[in-house]
């Protein structure tokens, strides 16, 4: 079965990519499998100086999910660009690059550099971080704001830009609509649900942030929930994630609306998910009577 | 570094609460350095969902063996404790960066500090500095007489000292207490155990050389989440770091900032 | 150790009851044990009309967590007060009825009537539930209208008015600090988060109704979240709820800054659970060295 | 109506996917009304979450043993398929109101109609109908000649017709072509089996009498829930209605909306 995906700035051999900030930027997964067999790779956001991010504990677990503070952590925009991003060069795969800013300034800046790296087929502006305390949040939760960075970005960069929307919202249509509206060429999501957990030893949160974004299983019925409800307003391509961990989770957010998917916490557990997903794919869809991905992609799902 | 299937050939309980396991697969054959540790998925399912990380205790490569010693507290461990010989583990390892052996040099005098669950990973290091011909001491802590373990075991490659919190059993107090009343002195320290005691450490002997080794929640294991870091010491509140998981978990003593 | 937690019209022997929705009226689990032992109960949302609810399937499992549209099925206001209620009066334990409603007047009638029952001791309004589509959820996502309807029903009830929140918010402490001022006595949080799954083997929806409540341990994080959110914005009592399961749970949500909680979806697992926990709790509590409830209550947890 | 933790006295395969458990405890004692079933927490922890319903089949109150059939397929199920003998499973039951027997006489004749995994319920009903001196005549569906099982065990009972929908064994088709097929004349029909077999049934026979039992996802499995609510036939759009945990999951024929 042909399951090659051809999204803006993305021609994808198969629709499964690892999601940002779960992958590095591949050296690690580069170990265990080629990572030409990816769709793509979603890598690490990246902010225009080289940040730290938060103290730890940055992860604690949950029922069925993992609770992470990483606080965007990452080399900066001109390590990415000389060092990472030139790595993965060797392998044939496009990758997707993650943007991250506190100003609308900051994202401009790191969209229009890394725009510039021959690899980067597409840029995902990470507008709904909910680890990061100044802005980050902010964009992704107020439609008029998500839609003004949308549309400065987009000028100040020379590939697609998707929009990766935030779950922490009353009504996730309203901010896919301004975001397409100002120009987005796709959309991925959801990111983190924000969520919190308590040690009963020391009675204060895990995390030493307090909260943290929320990802794994546990997320996959809002997420789900969220692609259907964004795929009954937009015809924009939608890079679908959230729990999934099995081919059947894939092709469950095929039909919700998703033409592809990234897969994030499921690397941590096992490190082969990806490629294992990929090779399960043919075998899923034909089992439950599907023969092409343009099948479901952008099948309304009506009842 | 292999994800794989390994066979229980041991599960028991040692002292109160911790169990030692042997686990066999060619993973083994990966397994060089002291103080690596392993990433166990101590169920299949999402309930827990994250690995584990246990460091390893000792290697039998003749058997393609290796041992560790846990704590069965939470939902993970307590799963993994109740294993049995000849069931099948998910396995990810050997992780990490062992502890370095070889400035150390034939006839030098170490001292391992031990704190807990933070003993484990000093044991097949130990058994290496002996093979190399250092004179060994052990100072081993523990909460109280009822979880002390491997005391014979540590006996066997050379001096041992234990200490209980409660004082139970042993010298009463923490290691630290330990290597003062026994007035030890040596030219290599290597020490694994929650993080105050390597605090107290590199307070109470900021010449000493040697290594320690760290704990921290993690994610990944591998060196993608970012979970795991930390600051330099000389350079405490900037951008450089360490990941725990890839980097270390074992790191020169003064390196990185303990907290 | 003294369990009792005293909460406007609810004087509770510990801080433990079973979630709206979750325990019907009380009849079928009082087959299991004797409803006495409970802090309180929380009753079945109660309209005016009685209503039928939605079509089935109504429920479906998600990994550490199950949706729910079961659409406020219930036998109607009389039938409440003439028959459930005073069935109930046979335990000694306080009465929270749900009220619900498409309308404020709707609302405002189940509040007045409700109250007049003896052994009702206070309201929770459910302007949160995610599977009525008229009304219901609008007033719970909106902090205008959630107010308007808290004045509404303060003034119809003779009771304290509790207002159950919606986590599918951007800001839960927008709708908190809106419904205190209007003059609520206390806040219920969380309800369900929406989520949907579809079943690959017919490409729908698994719920009639398309999407429904998620609930369970899976939703936890994000209950503990707001609740720890909420109690930094006002002083109110909450009760806190979301995927409870063991004492360690209650304990957990206590320190995030619950009075009391509540338990759903779990007795559905486990029919004892509420008497279990409320058994446990003494013992997990004097194992993390906690003496007293108060110790907990309105703590901040600051880090 | 208990909690308790039942043991697995017996847990085999019996055709393709379908396997047969007996659970052995007090339980028992409280099972009389061929039909009702019991609500299994296949595992402990959260994954999956939620109990199964699943059909007592058979009940044997000397050995305070009880069996039940069923087919491994999802997550909960093939989980309780592994369940090896000597194992503990946390069961909710009797549940649910069975097949009343009341009325039918001696010498009067039934078809106990199944569909694949709808069979079991009716083989304890079989049993208790043949007991009075009814005569039997079991109609079991199934889709192939691999998923065909307790063929022998309800010839025990009486005569038996199977079909197979592609005709690898027994009668080619539906139940209600073997029905017609075999020209079955009978006093009183009782069917479980999918909704839309139960729905031929009533539409091919609106005047027998008799009745089905119904599945429908449930949550609390004891009537708290109202996940499993159905209209009745006599007021389809209306405000009453039955909950199949509780008031059934038998119901009288055309009683209540079939969906
Ligand atoms: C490099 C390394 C080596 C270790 N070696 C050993 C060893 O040899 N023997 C041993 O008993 N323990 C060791 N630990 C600690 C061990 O990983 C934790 O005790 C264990 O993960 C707790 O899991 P749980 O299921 O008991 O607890 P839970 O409370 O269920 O754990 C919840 C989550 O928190 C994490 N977590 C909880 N405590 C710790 C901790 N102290 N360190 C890291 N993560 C934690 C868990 O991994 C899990 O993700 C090591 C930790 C690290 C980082
Ligand atoms: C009263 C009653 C009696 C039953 N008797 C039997 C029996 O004797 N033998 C047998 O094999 N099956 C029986 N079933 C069906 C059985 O409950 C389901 O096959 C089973 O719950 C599916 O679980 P799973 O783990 O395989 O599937 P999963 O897909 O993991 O199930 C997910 C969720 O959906 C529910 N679900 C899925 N299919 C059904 C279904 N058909 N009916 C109700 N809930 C469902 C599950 O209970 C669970 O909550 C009965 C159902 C009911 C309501
Ligand atoms: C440890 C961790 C780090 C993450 N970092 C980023 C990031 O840098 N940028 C981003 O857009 N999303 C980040 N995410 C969110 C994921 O890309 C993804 O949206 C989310 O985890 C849901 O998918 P999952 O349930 O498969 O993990 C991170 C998630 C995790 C668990
Ligand atoms: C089947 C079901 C029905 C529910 N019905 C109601 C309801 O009628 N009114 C209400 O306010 N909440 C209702 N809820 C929400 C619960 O009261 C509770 O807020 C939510 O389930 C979270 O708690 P839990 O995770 O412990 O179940 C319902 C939940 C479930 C699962
Ligand atoms: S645990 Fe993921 S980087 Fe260390
Ligand atoms: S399953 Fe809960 S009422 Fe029937």
């Amino acid at each position: 079965m042909n399951l090659s995906v051809n999204l803006p700035g993305l021609p994808m051999k198969n629709p499964v990519m690892p999601a940002s900030g779960c992958f590095g930027f591949g050296k690690e997964f580069a170990k265990f499998y080629d990572l030409s067999q990816l769709g793509a790779i979603a890598i690490k956001a990246t902010t225009v100086e080289a940040r730290f991010g938060n103290p730890t504990p940055r992860v604690a677990e949950t029922t069925a999910g993992m609770l992470n503070a990483i606080g965007l952590q990452n080399p900066g925009l001109d390590k990415v660009k000389e060092e990472e991003l030139p790595w993965l060069e060797q392998f044939d795969v496009p990758i997707l690059a993650n943007v991250a800013g506190s100003t609308m300034e900051d994202y401009e800046t790191a969209a229009k550099e890394l725009s510039a790296s021959p690899n980067v087929g597409a840029l995902e502006l990470n507008v709904s971080c909910p680890n990061v305390k100044v802005g980050g949040i902010a964009f992704g939760t107020d439609p008029e704001l998500a839609a003004e960075l949308t549309a400065r970005v987009k000028k100040a960069a020379t590939v697609p830009v998707y929009v990766k929307l935030s779950p922490n919202v009353a009504d996730i249509t309203a901010i896919a609509k301004a975001v397409e509206k100002a120009g987005a060429d796709g959309l991925t999501m959801i990111n983190t649900l924000l969520g919190m957990r308590i040690d009963l030893k020391t009675k204060k949160p895990i995390l030493a942030n307090t909260m943290g974004g929320l990802s794994g299983p546990a997320v996959k019925p809002v997420a789900i929930r969220m692609v259907y409800q964004v795929r009954q307003v937009t015809d924009l391509p939608i890079i679908g994630m959230g729990g999934i961990q099995s081919a059947e989770d894939v092709i469950e957010f095929l039909i919700a609306g998703a033409d592809a998917v990234a897969v994030g916490t499921a690397n941590f557990t096992d490190p082969f998910v990806c490629p294992s997903i990929i090779e399960e794919l043919p075998q899923k869809l034909e089992e439950h009577e599907i023969h092409s991905l343009a099948e479901l992609q952008r099948r309304a799902v009506a009842r | 570094m292999k994800k794989e299937w390994l066979t229980v050939i041991e599960c028991t309980p040692l002292a109160k609460g911790i169990y030692k396991m042997v686990l066999q697969g060619t993973m083994t054959e990966e397994m060089e350095s002291p103080g690596q540790f392993v990433h166990i998925k101590t169920s299949a399912g999402t309930d827990p969902l994250l690995r584990r990380p246990i460091s390893i205790c000792d290697i039998d490569h003749t058997n393609n063996c290796f041992t560790i010693l846990f704590r069965a507290e939470g939902k993970g461990t307590t799963e993994l404790a109740a294993k049995k010989k000849g069931e099948q583990v998910d396995v990810l390892g050997p992780l990490g960066n062992g502890f370095p052996i070889e400035e150390a040099e034939a006839g030098e005098s170490v001292v391992l500090v031990g704190g807990g669950i933070g003993v484990p990973p000093l044991y097949y290091l130990g058994k290496k500095l002996k093979e190399k011909g250092l004179h060994i001491t052990s100072v081993l802590g523990f909460q109280d007489k009822e979880t002390v373990f491997y005391e014979e075991e540590f006996k066997e490659i050379g001096d041992v000292v234990v200490a209980t919190a409660d004082g139970s059993y042993g010298i009463s107090g923490f290691v630290t207490d330990a290597i003062q009343e026994k007035g030890l002195s040596f030219d290599w320290m290597y020490s694994c155990g929650p993080t105050p005691m390597l605090k107290a450490l590199e307070a109470s002997y900021p010449e000493a050389r040697g290594y320690v080794s760290l704990e921290e929640r993690m994610g990944c294991g591998i060196g993608a989440c970012f979970a795991c870091v930390c600051h330099l010491q000389d350079d405490p509140e900037g951008t450089s770091y360490k990941k725990i998981c890839s980097d270390g978990p074992v790191f020169p003593l003064r390196k990185v900032v303990l907290s």
